[in-house]
């Protein structure tokens, strides 16, 4: 399948870009974040300590394990801040 | 309901004056609002903050903290405002505002709706200062305040 | 701190325009206001509304309530505005108003300083009727929501 | 001595004036109130249900045992219903 992936803030910084399409069979956020952090350095700057990122399947918060089943929009983040 | 989230300048005085007109013609006897502001740092030296979003998310986090917050307690009207993009010290960030019959279901639902916006809606605020940008880091104490509803 | 007593109208908005004004200024980053409204009985009919206050008493209940939340909470700011003599339904009744550096210290301040306005300062509405006019009664809830502070 | 005597809201109705100068040698509020209260249907109409009633010496909440000492003006009124 492929995933709509998006970055906010540092992680936006870090990747270098907000956005990127991933051709992946990942069944859950877990692997796939394993699959980015494998293409370099970027993303692994990006995700490599996974306690400070939040993530968002299709737009709602979702956990590390979640299934990636029928999700389009994957978004990584930190923590947020607004207010 | 009324959620809006703009990058213009939005006049603080006016929407409080609109809501609480919109509030008395639906019989509501207490209003609340909450308004955040840029806050320089303690020893100055603030030039400006930047406020990313996650558009599309961010709208249907407000929508769902401002449900939540009808379910929970009886408002007549709620109003929730947040500025993205560049902004100066003493600039207003956003603001909410929430009428009811009575004041304690204002007070608690416009700071229930602050407590889940701050955590829940996303949000980035960086901060502009003569050295160089730096994301705001998240408190430990706003994921606490979430624990009290 | 400002507190006023007073019989004429004020512009709500624009008091919370100026007061988030000058919270900024102080460089409070939470601003909090409460406004009351003279609320229409839930089936209608409500024509009017008398308050009544004890001039001199007053002013020194609100100062001190006023003080005691700036000994509490650390406030940049503080205004209280209550008016007395005849309103409308839908008129707004009084308000107040908080600033501090975080949004937890400006809502419980104005919170308590509404729960102590409520029982403590001397005031008391008349609700004016088709059937004559009765002075409101105190609710128990009111006692109530002084202990939790 | 005496005192300046206030009356507000209901109680100003019941007794149709709102303040009277009383001259008294009452120690405490209750027997202020005992004194009062005699002088006629009025004041038993204000003062007869004491737990419906809220006193002020010198524009200070006060109980009603509370001494009249240097007091110069007392007020009676209702549990307020401000804000």
């Amino acid at each position: 399948m492929t995933l709509k992936v998006l970055y906010f803030a540092w992680l936006r910084e870090r990747i270098g870009a907000p956005r990127e399409d991933i051709e992946t069979s990942a069944a859950t956020v877990a692997e796939l974040v394993a699959e980015l952090r494998a293409r370099g350095p970027r993303h692994e700057a990006a995700l490599g300590d996974m306690a400070a990122v939040r993530v968002a399947l299709d737009q709602e918060l979702a956990a590390l394990d979640a299934p990636l089943t029928g999700v389009r929009e994957v978004a990584f983040f930190p923590p947020m801040t607004g207010g | 309901m009324v959620v809006r989230v703009q990058q213009a300048a939005f006049d603080y005085g006016q929407e409080c004056a609109a809501f609480a007109s919109t509030a008395a013609q639906a019989h509501a006897g207490a209003v609340v609002t909450f308004a955040g502001i840029v806050r320089d740092w303690p020893g100055g030296g603030l030039q400006g903050m930047e406020i990313e979003h996650y558009p599309g998310m961010t709208e249907r986090a407000l929508a769902a903290i401002e449900a939540e917050a009808r379910q929970r307690w009886a408002l007549q009207e709620v109003l929730i405002v947040h500025r993205h993009g560049q902004l100066a010290p003493g600039d207003i960030i956003m603001m909410v505002a929430t009428a009811s019959a009575h004041r304690a279901d204002a007070f608690d639902a416009a700071a229930f709706l602050m407590d889940y916006l701050k955590s829940r809606a996303p949000f980035w605020k960086k901060e502009i200062g003569p050295e160089g940008a730096q994301w705001v880091e998240a408190r430990e104490t706003d994921e606490e305040a979430l624990r009290r509803w």
